[in-house]
């Protein structure tokens, strides 16, 4: 395994401090219960993300973990509950709306932009921090391809980071699937996230692939502070990973706490690890 | 060049190649024989060619100069209009005149005509008020227009009604298009006039749904309808008009809207429905015995030689006839015998087909006496009306060639093309 | 060896992101674009403007337009007849309403106008997808047609119901109207197309061009990565609507010189700018001009072939004509299935190659 | 009654009976969609094709005759004599079966999991080739087709209705076209018989299952290829139903090619891959386009059927993104 010295100040985190102590709630989720057409989904649920931590969120297919998620971003509107972002309360809003406060996410099944490039999917991921209007870039010449080269830079120390620079031109269609994942990784980390969410970012990787993505997220955890939701099957993973974790099931929560407190913690016990045997 | 086979052609090619000598009179021919409207473009093109191969073939062309008729595929659009036109003026000595055969490429032909100097004829479609030839100096549409046509149906109904319209309905079935669009304002003026009242009952291109329309008819049962259609839409409008037994012999359509196609799909159902039109139908004149000689019989058709003798054949080759006339007579007027397209309008403008000429021709009686002037390039309005026989699936004049109500028509072709003037900055002709 | 990429190194940002990034290719554009400002207007007549290279700018703006909102933005629409008619009525009462204006203006103040109604009728997109949506957009081809067809103010209550485009000049020199010339004429097409295609290059390039192949690609993904749907898709059909605006405007006023409405902007307009699109390659400004240049230039090649040199008779030569444009267009997709572009890419790839294939 | 409500009625009535005469068109589109994710441009000018060869046979044409004229000189155009309808009906279906066989050869079977939009492409090339190649075969003047149908208006309905209105006023019984009605009959044998087909046959079964889910299919055997041939040769066969309806009309030519237009409004109102959607979003846009050309129409000048059917279908689409009875779309992710 290749040694990794990445210089993290190349890095820069433009966005603006929220002046959230490390350590304080980032995100809090209050009562939040949601329902497709009678189908409950989420029940009651209430938990925390604190700034800096890496916070996981498991329990058996099923459980909700991925409804969270979609509520988190904004995807699905709860019927009940409230969500409290960098001290901003809502009950609805639209996912990109939760984007440009600095939401980022990866998905379950890879969803990346199958007609374009790494490099331009990464680029995506910067939408949210790029302003110039449809005027300047009809000009591209001066202001708007300033500001490209500036983005441009801060997404190839992404490429560096994520050791992808071999593939920038390819078309993300053509890559294997662990290399989609890392690249999907990319594109939430261009957004230079208050909050990244990963949706099974280890899910059907082979071991060397999984240890080289845990790096990562360790990584992006540590060297820069992004606050970290993430879910994962991989108990090992989440319990090697993760701060603080929170156990679902149908839709309700069942544990919280550090991973050795649900490790021991009874319900888990019956209701997941007693239940699913894959994990 | 049409009649050569594929193989002998093209093994020619090598050879001469398919333009015509420098010498020759040339008319080129914008047809459509695919399309929407081919069924209509194909025996047209056919009449217009035919009458040219018989004078070449008969009489060694006009003054002893042949007669050159490239043909070029516009499938009634207006843009592969443009490039026939742009491919065809040049060729030889260069064009002398154009007859689209459509409405679109007409109007779009006007202007580049008009700058490049060669004839537009729109023989009875177009551009009405170009009857004004001191506004439209190269713009021709003799022997009739729109309005003189939309007079001679109201004047039809007016005697089919003993002479009076007050307070009937005159219903106008139209293809909403310019074209359709075209008679209205003449009706409009023509129901103050007369005293009826007008409906105005307008049908989508294509119209092949015209269910609406005629439910609209039948509810309010206007005493004639009048039709302005083209394409499917006509066919399908007789169709209708027997569904609901609409009187077929108050149902009168324009001369774009009588041809044996338009008529034959509704079978008994079409019997006596009447149409303008401005030529004679059928093939017992002296000019067909010649055709059959000359052309069909020595197998240099343009088509299989079946449509000879019908609607749009004859028109095609009244077409040809005026055009071949104008040119003969500019050849009288220059004194030279290979004219140019400037002679050609003045030949054009002196054209004079009386009835002993046609009878000259082989063809009396083929239409309707034609003075063209300086002023007036619109001829002298008259139309016949002729009507559908199912059972001989065949039409007969129901009239003579009837006067339009000129004074109308002049009236507000003066108007139009004053307007027209002073919208592009022309500065109306003087002509004495 | 005329194409070749070793040695070609990029030192910065700027130099790989530029948009013929090898050499030759570089240089091959821009003698190409030499010869047609320099040389071609020098050479050409009446027909050639008219009958080939006139429609062949106009068209290739046109699928330009329609590209970037389907082959882009994945929107897939079949108005494009209906917006060029806006085009070609806006350039036509801007043109009679205000005489003095020049044509560059004209031109582009249509499109302008085309692009608000685009934006209106982009609405419908933010709820309805894929063919779904192409079909709605057949609800604004035929409005629009039957709209201008409809109201007589358009048209300025011309009693023949037809639009004719006054003369206008530019320094002086006629680009509408019958006495046109066609050096001007296509100078002022070249001229517009080159800067708008450069214009449409740039903005698929950056943010927005990115926004938009996000919200093609998977629109809920797109969302949730920041961009806002509504902006993208109405952004996507108001430029789009701009360049067909701008390319109905030319085809009225500088092409055809006459229009009307049903007969001109027809729904087969729509369908004929969505082939060009397709056939040429979707999301390639590339394919935009090589499917424009397929549809437009193959059928005038094709009759010249038939009907002029072999001497084939004139209907015979349209079936055959169409049979082979048809057969044509199955052939390249069954050959390359993603356009004429990507079989331009592929070549090239071949070429960088050779003469050692691996 | 009211004869303005009897009016109503009538109208009401004629558009649902417009209204079969789109979703013939649209049936064929829908079939071959839900076997194969194909939008078939191409499905107009199957209709015309179908409709000019059937008249070919009847009237005894010779095919391509005016290519063969033009290279060998002869002057062959007919064979002297015609056949019976149904026989040519059954000869055009056998010619029908062929052009799926030949399309499936040389076009589909080349663009397999291609995407929509690509296979959309190449039925647009069909269509051009077609439309050429119809016209080389058979000519392009307009031909009369009388299958035996019967057609105009019943009197008998007529004299039933005029009892209806109250006594007194100006009422001329309702218009009701026995074409029309024929062709409701036949659009309900016709979708009958492929109901039935599709339940109770083995090939049936096939084909809704490769509808379901090609993958599935595929793995227990079916032959996606020899389906492929199957569902052209179906849709071939109700475009050869809806050529006969609206030839009877108008006669053979090439507008025919143009009653597509007509069936999309219907296709997105109904569902691309709904059998009943294409019925019934057939009579909704046929009730809605005739109501509004009587009602609304008198109010802007007319003729605003065309853009209205789409309106129609667009209202209904802002409600119900994936039509009446599409799949509903689930966004996932």
């Amino acid at each position: 395994m290749n040694v990794h010295l990445n210089p993290v100040n190349e890095f820069r985190m433009t966005r603006p401090d929220d002046g959230i102590a490390r350590g304080a709630p980032l995100l809090v989720a209050d009562n939040i219960s949601l329902s497709f057409g009678g189908v409950k989904a989420i029940t009651d649920i209430s938990f925390d993300i604190r700034k800096g931590e890496i916070r996981a969120i498991i329990g058996p297919n099923g459980a909700g973990k991925t409804s969270m998620l979609n509520v988190i971003n904004g995807f699905y509107h709860p019927q009940e509950g409230t969500i409290t972002f960098r001290g901003e309360r809502r009950s609805r809003m639209r996912p990109h709306v939760a984007a440009h406060q600095g939401i980022a996410r990866t998905f379950q099944n890879i969803a990346l932009f199958k007609g374009m490039s790494v490099l331009d999917n990464i680029m995506t991921g910067r939408i949210t921090l790029q302003h110039r209007n449809l005027f300047w870039q009809a000009l591209w010449n001066g202001p708007a391809e300033r500001e490209e080269l500036e983005h441009r830079e801060a997404v190839e120390h992404i490429i560096d980071f994520l050791e992808i620079e071999h593939i920038r031109k390819t078309p993300v269609g053509r890559l294997p699937y662990g290399l989609q994942k890392r690249v999907e990784l990319g594109r939430a980390l261009a957004a230079e996230p208050a909050l990244l969410l990963l949706d099974e970012p280890m899910a059907g990787m082979n071991l060397e692939e999984k240890e080289d993505m845990s790096r990562f997220v360790l990584d992006v955890n540590q060297q820069f502070g992004t606050t970290i939701a993430l879910i994962e099957h991989d108990m090992g993973v989440v319990m090697d990973l993760s701060d603080r974790v929170v156990v679902l099931d149908y839709g309700r929560k069942i544990g919280d706490g550090t991973p050795d407190d649900v490790r021991n913690n009874q319900d888990v016990i019956d209701a997941y690890l007693g239940v699913s045997h894959d994990a | 060049m049409k009649f050569k086979s594929l193989l002998l052609a093209a093994s020619m090619v090598a050879v001469t190649g398919v333009s015509p000598a420098l010498a020759d009179l040339v008319f080129p021919s914008l047809s459509y024989r695919t399309g929407p409207f081919a069924p209509n473009g194909i025996p047209f093109a056919d009449g217009y060619a035919d009458y040219l191969t018989l004078l070449n073939e008969r009489d060694g062309g006009i003054g002893g100069v042949k007669i050159a008729n490239p043909e070029c595929e516009t499938g009634y659009n207006t843009e592969k209009g443009v490039e026939c036109y742009e491919s065809t003026k040049g060729i030889g000595s260069g064009a002398l005149i154009y007859q689209p055969l459509s409405t679109g490429i007409t109007y779009q032909l006007i202007p580049k005509v008009t700058a490049d100097g060669i004839p537009l004829h729109s023989m009875a479609y177009g551009r009405t008020s170009a009857m004004n030839g001191k506004v439209f100096e190269w713009v021709f549409n003799y022997p009739a227009n729109y309005w003189d046509g939309a007079t001679i149906a109201v004047q039809h109904a007016k005697d089919m009604s003993g002479g009076d319209l007050n307070g009937k309905t005159i219903a106008l079935l139209y293809h909403n298009s310019a074209y359709g669009k075209e008679p209205i304002r003449t009706l409009e003026e023509k129901a103050k006039m007369e005293g009826f009242n007008l409906t105005l009952i307008p049908v989508d291109s294509p119209g092949q749904e015209q269910k609406s329309q005629w439910l609209q008819i039948r509810r309010e049962r206007p005493d004639f309808v009048l039709f302005w259609g083209w394409g499917v839409m006509n066919a399908v409008a007789v169709q209708e008009a027997a569904n609901i037994r609409f009187p077929m012999d108050h149902f009168i359509g324009i001369w774009w809207s009588g041809a044996e196609q338009d008529v034959l799909p509704a079978g008994d159902g079409a019997n006596g429905y009447k149409s303008l039109n401005f030529t004679y139908v059928g093939k017992d004149k002296p000019v067909f015995a010649d055709i059959e000689k000359y052309v069909v019989g020595a197998g240099k058709a343009a088509g299989d030689g079946s449509n000879v003798g019908t609607v749009q054949y004859n028109r095609g080759m009244y077409a040809a006839m005026l055009a071949t006339e104008a040119a003969r007579k500019a050849q009288e007027l220059s004194g030279k015998a290979d004219i140019t397209a400037a002679d050609m309008r003045n030949g054009m403008e002196a054209l004079v087909v009386d009835d002993a000429r046609l009878e000259a021709l082989g063809m009396p009686n083929f239409g309707p006496t034609v003075e063209v002037s300086c002023a007036n390039h619109g001829g002298t309005g008259a139309a016949l009306v002729q009507q559908w026989d199912a059972s001989a699936k065949a039409w007969k004049a129901v009239t003579d060639f009837m006067p339009a109500d000129r004074e109308l028509v002049t009236k507000l072709a003066m108007e139009d093309s004053e307007a027209f003037a002073k919208e592009n900055n022309i500065t109306p002709r003087e002509c004495n | 060896m005329l194409y070749r990429e070793a040695g070609d190194f990029k030192t910065t940002y700027a130099s790989d992101q530029q948009t013929f990034p090898i050499k030759s290719e570089r240089a091959l554009f821009w003698l190409f674009m030499a010869a047609a400002f320099l040389i071609v207007p020098f050479l050409i007549n009446d027909y050639w403007n008219k009958a080939v290279l006139m429609p062949l700018l106009i068209y290739c703006m046109a699928a330009l337009g329609l590209n970037i909102l389907v082959g882009y933005c994945g929107q897939v629409s079949l108005g494009t007849g209906g917006f060029m008619a806006v085009g070609a009525y806006a350039a036509y009462k801007l043109m009679t309403a205000f005489p003095w204006m020049d044509q560059f203006s004209v031109t582009i103040l249509a499109g302008f106008v085309t692009a608000g109604v685009g934006i209106l009728f982009g609405l419908p997109s933010l709820r309805i997808k894929g063919f779904y949506l192409a079909v709605a957009t057949l609800a604004a081809q035929f409005f629009l047609v039957w709209m201008f067809n409809k109201f007589a103010w358009f048209y300025n209550y011309s009693a023949s119901g037809q639009i004719t485009a006054p003369e206008r000049t530019i320094f002086g020199y006629a680009v509408t109207g019958p006495s046109s010339l066609p050096w001007a004429t296509y100078l002022f097409g070249l001229t517009l197309l080159f800067v708008f295609g450069w214009i449409a290059r740039n903005l698929t390039r950056g943010r927005l061009g990115r926004s938009w192949m996000a919200i093609r690609d998977m629109d809920i993904a797109a969302e949730i990565i920041g961009v806002s749907p509504l902006k993208a898709k109405l952004s996507a059909f108001a430029v789009s609507s701009f360049y067909i605006g701008m390319a109905g405007a030319m085809f009225f006023a500088n092409y055809l010189g006459a229009a009307e409405v049903g007969e001109a902007f027809g729904i087969d307009k729509s369908f004929l700018v969505l082939f060009m699109v397709i056939i040429g390659g979707l999301g390639s400004i590339l394919g935009s001009f090589l499917g424009a240049a397929f549809l437009v230039l193959l059928p005038v090649l094709l009759k010249n072939l038939m009907v002029d040199q072999l001497g084939w008779v004139t209907d015979l030569a349209a079936h055959v004509q169409i049979m082979l444009v048809g057969g044509l267009i199955v052939f390249f997709l069954i050959v390359e299935p993603h356009g004429l572009a990507q079989l331009w890419r592929l070549t090239k790839e071949k070429l960088r190659l050779w003469p050692f294939p691996y | 009654m009211n004869p303005a409500i009897l009016n109503f009625i009538e109208i009401f009535m004629n558009g649902l009976m417009a209204g079969i005469m789109y979703s013939l068109v649209a049936l064929g589109f829908v079939l071959i969609f839900k076997a194969s994710g194909i939008f078939n441009f191409a499905q107009g000018v199957m209709a015309l094709f179908a409709a000019l060869t059937l008249v070919g046979f009847m009237t005894g044409q010779v095919p391509f005759a005016h290519l063969i004229n033009a290279i060998f000189g002869t002057e062959v155009h007919t064979w002297g004599a015609g056949m019976p309808a149904l026989l040519a009906i059954l000869l055009t279906m056998v010619v029908m079966i062929a052009l799926a066989w030949l399309i499936e050869r040389y076009v589909l079977k080349h663009l397999v999991n291609q995407e929509p939009i690509i296979l959309f492409m190449a039925t647009i090339g069909l269509a051009y080739f077609l439309e050429g190649f119809g016209d080389l075969m058979w000519g392009s003047d307009v031909k009369t087709l009388d299958v035996g149908l019967p057609s105009g208006g019943s009197f008998w309905w007529e004299d039933v209705t005029r009892e209806w209105a109250a006594a007194g006023s100006q009422y001329y019984g309702m218009y009701i076209d026995l074409l029309d009605v024929s062709a409701t009959i036949i659009a309900i044998v016709l979708v009958t018989a492929l109901t039935l087909f599709s339940q109770y046959t083995a090939t049936g079964r096939a084909l809704r299952a490769v509808a379901d889910d090609h993958q599935a299919a595929m793995s227990v055997g079916i032959s996606l290829r020899r389906i492929w041939v199957i569902v052209w040769s179906i849709s071939g066969f109700v475009a050869l139903v809806a050529g006969i309806m609206w030839g009877s009309k108008s006669g053979v030519q090439f507008s025919l090619s143009l009653i597509a237009l007509k069936a999309l409004p219907v296709l997105i109102l109904g569902g691309f891959t709904s059998i009943p959607g294409a019925i019934i979003g057939g009579l909704i846009i046929g009730v809605g386009e005739k109501l509004a050309e009587a009602y609304v129409g008198p109010l802007v000048g007319g003729a605003i059927e065309n853009w209205f059917a789409y309106v129609v279908a667009l209202a209904f689409l802002l409600v119900r993104p994936q039509g009446l009875f599409g799949d509903k779309i689930i966004e996932r992710i």
